[in-house]
């Protein structure tokens, strides 16, 4: 096991999750997919503090967790909201931002 | 006693009658102390001079780097020794006379009208003392500015406030020379004064530019059309500040700056055809005038020019002296002719006739005026103007000479038309219930008219104080000046007085005159060129240079309205943005 | 090495079902087993600290989140995915380009393990504001979650 | 020691602050604590000119604290002679523009607040002596302006005409919402140009303290554009052609208060910036673009004097007038001698005071006729004695009669650009100074002169009250400057000295 092969396995979790967003249509699999991205970016933090031989990485790791977890209960609470207002979930529906 | 008295004491007039409005208000009471402190003003310049003391104080006014580039003070000398004597002396007579000519006019107005009258003869006092030409200058805009102020002093009349604000067009574009002049002498010598030796061509520089200041504050042609507007002040400023002081106030400024002048021969050659011309046509245009005022204004005109002229023959005695004399005859003249605009209410000469009967005392000043500004042997105009036209002679400037000898028969001649028209034959309408003038309007006219007549007898000690040389002796060209006067008083007797030789006429001409052909190139060049030139830059400005600005603005939101579509609403789009951002920053890492 | 290799495996596996499945309640139970699985890849990574918050904390919390917020949203059945060719090109181009970063950057093979006790005595002391600014974040979030969510008539 | 120079520029801080919490409906509340700060001020800046020492010269008063120290940016104030004049100009002008809008009545506590905030940026931009403070003085003191314009401004109806006919139909043109977003944008803009040169001094000398900046070194190149940015950054304050479209527009439409204060004092911290910053800390480009700064300036002031005269409204006469006095100012800095620079800073002196007192008395006459055509005005001398002669005053110190702080400015700047060899810059100023007395009189005329006032003006009233304390607060001052301007030139003239010998080393 090497850096760069964790690093590999990071980076198709990442591709993995962004491949979600860009094709999932409801917004909770949106955020899900985020998770997974996240989720990738964290592997990566850990695996840096384990062969830099640093704390900093791991501490880092765990800020991001607890980060996403705020992202993740701010994002479904939006996702609810927008479903009570919209009357859909779908991520090609709400057009309030367009110019 | 110094010569601080005369500045301080009529500014603090002012002050007092500008600050405490009560004591303004009261009008005649105002009117009272004010005249009592140009008296006393006058009581001062006559001991100042009596005394014969010089005083030099300087306070230094501005500076740079810490050394004084101008100071303001007081310069007491033979020069302005009897300058001083003149201003005084007219100003504490018009202000006497005023309390009677303007006793009918509202007591609000009235103590306004004391106040100007106030800082009048501290602005001509301090330009008559000022130790360098800065001081000059600034009063000399501060008695532009009196003369605005009384000029408009009824000014609720839209044709005062017209003739106020004309003059101090036209003077204040003089003063664009005037200013440039001090400018270059500063220039050249680091200072105002006007004693340095300057090199050739800087003092005709600075003379040529000092004189164009001249020509509008001494009404020379071209730039004399404000003069004859100015008369719709009252009658005594009229005599104060547009005959006797401010007016001459360039003629004294080339006195002052006579080093100056000196050094520049072209342009005292100029300065003496201008001279000359002012007064020849002044003098035709005052024949053909219906309007005391506006002839006296005229006759004001031309005789500033023979003074001009005068100076222009290299010679500073007679200019000056005739400056002295006109003082004293036409202030004389105006006053009086501000009596009988009292006794008949009207200007207009032709509906005058047969006064002398109604008001003899003003029709006697009047006459002895008239002999004098005629330069009738004895009285005070002959000495001066033919102490002048000799200094013309000597100098050989022949076409100014003939010129001036021309306009002083045309004086005499207009003068007399005005004696005749206004005094002798029958009483017409509005004389029938024309009166004499008050005590408080004669006293000042017959004090004023001791000058009028006697002040050439003491030519004499008055250069001699100066520095200068004076022995009257009879000679040709004052023969045939004499001539000339004699002439013209005879002719317009015949004419105006007998009704005889009414050939004497020359209708073409005096429409010309009438119409005021100089006034109109002004006005002219005023509507049809400054005016819509300005409006040009004013459309320029608000639809050219502030379109651009307005295009540019246009440009941001235009470009704003096409960018705003690239924002798609959809998440889906901004991830896909962030997935360029990220592969670019791949591919400059690739490069790297 | 194999024990990486197997978790990566799951790890893999279990994302692309989560993306992949179209009933959303099946996809959030395969996300919480990619979560598992990258509990196990730091247990490999001799980061036993880390797996536990894995587990504990982040699959627990992250994945009773989803399901509430599934079941509070209602969702309709999803409609198809759409855009796949272009999304998977857009992702292959990032992986390329994360790939080739990754590669040209140094490997390591020898590593070390973080005490536990370092790493909190790093959070408490260096990153303390960090810690306490975080903890103001979550509460925040909490409250704008509430603030968010709730029933205007509520 | 007291602190002055920290009093001056918190004093209206701690004033807005305060009227946060003041009921808005307490009017005499809002304007007593807004008296209170002008008079603080007023009061600090003439204790700055009794403690400044001539003799000494320099920068003294100074007070010096970190603000952050990693970007060596300090809270550094400090006073030197020009310094000293400029203050006892926003000193007075806040003091005459708190009295002259007295009678305010919409959301005037808002007013208050916005116009003391806009004072403290201007006292701070005068006496910091760190770049960055000063240029966040400066933004303190230009941003206000949208609010207080957009809000209390008053509007005027531009006709459609000329090249860009389409565009007047679109835009709002004279509208307070137009004239305040030009104002702001084109200020800002400028305000763009001066980061940009500041950060270029910052670059190269490694500081932003104006004293180290001084002795820096810079490159010629760098000096060559730094230069030209400051001037029209600082310059589009001021002015400067051809971005002082601004101008006309956003002081027609603002409120009484705020154009005295923009014209009198704002448009000085343009002019203020080109000389103390652009000119005195990059000599080479100074010199180097000097005749440019001059000409410009010489367009400037017959350009701006004609606009004057081919206006109708006397707002816009009055701020054409501005553009063309603020001319002269930057035609004194341009003639890099002690008497243009002397003049220049004196003139911004004397501008300020007449501006004021001349927007002062135009809101005066606003206020009760609701009417700014001056040809449909006529013979108000007899309802308004009192504006009357105040007008009069301001008018005759702006075409330069002597004793009249005006004069003094003119003439000096006038000596000056002589002395720098331009006979034409000399000779323009003094045929500008002629064409200001033509449509000043003519303005005069127009309104108070004449018969009677028309029927519909004859309930007017002349000045009341707090409005005479303005009035009679600028005219003293212009007299007592123009007549002993020994008053202001010995500071300024010690600052010069200073400053001179740094640009033409």
């Amino acid at each position: 096991m090497t850096l760069h092969a964790v690093l590999i396995v990071a980076a198709l979790m990442f591709c993995i999750g962004l491949f979600g967003v860009l094709t999932r249509r409801s917004l909770v699999s949106v955020v899900l997919s985020v998770e997974l991205m996240a989720n990738a970016a964290n592997i990566n933090l850990v695996a840096f503090s384990r062969f830099g031989n640093h704390p900093w990485g791991q501490a880092m790791a765990l800020f991001a967790i607890a980060l996403t977890v705020a992202e993740v209960v701010v994002g479904l609470a939006l996702v609810i909201l927008i479903a009570r207002t919209h009357g859909s979930t779908d991520a090609d529906v709400p057009s309030a931002l367009k110019g | 006693m110094s010569a601080a008295l005369l500045l301080a004491l009529p500014i603090a007039m002012f002050a007092l009658l500008a600050v405490c409005w009560p004591l303004r208000h009261t009008g005649r009471f105002a009117g009272m102390l004010s005249a009592a402190v140009a008296v006393a003003c006058f009581g001062i310049a006559v001991a100042l001079f009596a005394s014969g003391r010089s005083e030099l104080y300087e306070y230094p006014w501005l500076v740079r780097s810490g050394h004084v580039i101008a100071s303001v003070g007081w310069r007491l000398d033979p020069t302005s020794a009897s300058m001083l004597i003149v201003v005084t002396a007219v100003a504490a007579c018009v202000q006497i006379y005023s309390l009677g000519y303007l006793s009918h006019e509202p007591p609000k107005d009235l103590g306004r009208y004391f106040a100007w009258q106030s800082l009048f003869i501290f602005a001509m006092v301090g330009l008559v003392v000022a130790p360098n030409l800065l001081q000059l200058v600034g009063c000399w805009e501060l008695v532009g500015l009196c003369s605005y102020l009384l000029i408009g002093y009824w000014w609720r009349k839209p044709s005062a406030g017209k003739a106020a604000v004309k003059a101090v067009w036209v003077t204040r574009f003089a003063d664009i020379g005037l200013m440039t002049g001090i400018v270059v002498l500063y220039g050249a010598t680091g200072g105002f004064a006007w004693d340095h030796v300057l090199a050739p061509q800087v003092a005709t520089a600075v003379a040529a530019l000092l004189f164009v200041g001249v020509m509008g504050k001494s009404a020379q042609m071209p730039l004399h059309v404000w003069l004859p507007d100015a008369m719709e002040g009252p009658t005594p400023v009229s005599a104060l500040l547009h005959a006797a002081t401010m007016v001459a106030a360039g003629v004294y400024l080339v006195v002052r700056a006579w080093p100056i002048f000196h050094a520049a021969p072209d342009v005292l050659v100029v300065m003496s055809w201008v001279g000359g011309v002012t007064a020849f046509t002044a003098a035709c245009i005052a024949l053909v005038q219906t309007d005391i005022k506006k002839v006296l204004a005229y006759s004001t005109c031309s005789q500033l020019g023979y003074m001009i002229a005068g100076l222009g023959s290299g010679e500073m005695l007679g200019g000056y002296l005739h400056l002295t004399t006109h003082a004293f005859f036409k202030a004389l003249l105006f006053l009086a002719a501000g009596s009988v605009i009292h006794a008949t209410g009207t200007n207009d000469i032709r509906e005058m006739g047969g006064l002398w009967r109604k008001a003899p005392w003003t029709a006697g000043l009047f006459g002895a005026g008239t002999l004098a500004l005629a330069g009738i042997p004895g009285f005070a105009g002959f000495f001066s103007k033919d102490l002048l036209l000799e200094e013309l002679f000597e100098a050989g400037r022949y076409g100014p000479l003939v010129l001036c000898l021309a306009g002083a028969g045309l004086t005499a001649f207009y003068m007399t038309r005005v004696m005749c028209l206004v005094f002798s034959g029958e009483q017409k309408e509005r004389v029938h219930h024309a009166h004499e003038s008050p005590f408080v309007m004669l006293a000042p006219m017959l004090f004023l008219s001791v000058p009028a007549v006697a002040a050439g007898w003491f030519a004499g000690p008055f250069a001699e104080r100066l520095g200068l040389e004076y022995h009257f002796s009879v000679t040709p060209v004052g023969g045939i000046a004499t001539i000339f006067a004699l002439g013209g008083v005879g002719l317009g007797v015949a004419r105006y007085g007998i009704g005889q030789l009414t050939w004497l006429a020359w209708p073409a001409a005096a429409t010309f005159l009438a119409s005021a052909p100089v006034d109109r190139l002004w006005a002219a060049a005023w509507r049809q060129g400054l005016l819509p030139f300005a409006r040009a830059a004013g459309w320029f400005d608000r639809y050219v240079v502030d379109g651009l600005i307005n295009l540019s603005g246009w440009v941001a939101l235009e470009g704003g309205e096409r960018l705003r579509l690239l924002q798609t609403g959809k998440v889906r789009d901004y991830v896909y943005a962030a997935v360029v951002g990220v592969v670019l920053l791949a591919a400059w890492g690739a490069m790297q | 090495m194999i024990p990486f290799a197997v978790a990566s495996l799951v790890l893999l596996g279990s994302g692309v079902m989560a993306v992949r499945t179209r009933d959303l309640v099946h996809a959030v139970l395969w996300l919480g087993l990619a979560l598992v699985a990258t509990a196990g890849i730091y247990v490999t990574m001799d980061a036993g600290f880390m797996a536990a918050i894995q587990v504990l904390l982040y699959t627990g919390g992250i994945v009773t989140l989803m399901l509430f917020a599934v079941m509070l949203a209602r969702p309709d059945a999803e409609a198809a995915p759409n855009g796949q060719l272009r999304a998977a090109l857009a992702v292959a181009a990032v992986f390329a380009g994360v790939v080739s970063v990754v590669l040209r950057s140094p490997d390591a093979t020898t590593g070390a393990h973080i005490e536990t006790q370092v790493l909190g005595a790093v959070i408490l002391n260096q990153l303390a504001l960090p810690f306490e600014v975080l903890s103001a974040l979550l509460l925040v979030a909490m409250i704008g979650a509430i603030v968010l969510a709730r029933k205007k008539d509520a | 020691m007291i602190p002055w120079l920290s009093i001056i520029v918190l004093s209206p801080l701690v004033a807005a602050t305060v009227l946060l919490f003041v009921p808005a409906a307490s009017r005499a509340v809002t304007r007593i604590v807004s008296l209170a700060a002008s008079l603080v001020s007023l009061a600090g800046s003439l204790a700055v000119a009794y403690a400044y020492n001539i003799a000494e010269g320099g920068y003294q008063l100074r007070e010096t604290h970190v603000l952050i120290g990693a970007l060596g940016i300090r809270y550094d104030v400090a006073v030197d002679g020009w310094g000293v004049a400029l203050l006892l100009l926003t000193g007075i002008t806040l003091f005459a523009g708190v009295f002259a809008t007295w009678t305010l009545e919409d959301r005037d506590k808002d007013f208050y607040i916005l116009l003391l905030t806009l004072v403290a940026g201007v006292f701070g931009v005068f006496v910091s002596l760190d770049l960055f403070v000063l240029f966040l003085f400066y933004e303190i003191a230009v941003l206000p302006m949208y609010l207080l314009i957009g809000i209390w401004g008053s509007t005027k109806k531009v006709e459609a005409s000329g090249p860009f006919a389409f565009l007047y139909r679109k835009m709002d043109v004279g509208g307070r919402e137009y004239a305040a977003m030009k104002l702001t944008l084109m200020l800002l803009i400028g305000s763009a140009f001066i980061l940009v040169g500041i950060l270029a001094m910052r670059q190269e000398a490694g500081t932003f303290d104006m004293l180290a900046l001084g002795n820096a070194h810079f490159s010629r190149s760098m000096q060559m554009w730094a230069f030209p940015a400051l001037w029209l950054g600082f310059g589009t304050l001021a002015g400067v052609f051809p971005f002082h479209t601004w101008s006309p527009d956003g002081h027609a439409a603002a409120p009484t208060a705020v154009s005295m204060l923009h014209a009198g004092v704002l448009m000085k911290l343009g002019a203020f910036g080109v000389m103390r910053i652009g000119m005195v800390l990059l000599p080479e480009g100074a010199q180097a673009w000097a005749v440019v700064v001059g000409g410009v300036a010489v367009i400037n002031i017959v350009y701006g004097a004609l606009g004057a005269m081919s206006q109708k409204d006397l707002k816009y006469v009055v701020a054409y007038s501005s553009v063309s006095h603020m001319g002269v100012v930057m035609l004194g800095a341009a003639t890099l001698t002690v008497n243009g620079w002397n003049g220049a800073i004196f003139q911004m002196v004397a501008h300020g005071l007449m501006t004021g007192l001349f927007f002062a008395l135009v809101g005066l006459i606003y206020n009760r006729a609701h009417d700014r055509e001056i040809f449909r005005m006529g013979g108000f001398a007899s309802v308004m004695p009192g504006v009357a002669v105040f007008f009069t005053i301001a008018g005759l110190s702006s075409l330069g009669m002597p004793g009249l702080a005006g004069f003094v400015a003119e003439f000096l700047v006038f000596l000056g650009a002589w002395e720098a060899g331009q006979w034409v810059w000399a000779l323009a100023g003094i045929v500008g100074a002629w064409v200001t007395a033509i449509y000043v009189l003519r303005a005069v005329r127009a309104i108070f002169w004449g018969e009677g006032p028309p029927e519909r003006y004859h309930h007017l009233s002349d000045a009341k009250g707090p409005e005479w304390v303005a009035l009679i607060t600028l005219g003293a001052c212009l007299i007592a400057f123009g007549s002993c301007p020994r008053l202001v030139l010995d500071y300024i003239d010690v600052a010069t000295n200073t400053y001179l010998p740094m640009v033409l080393k």
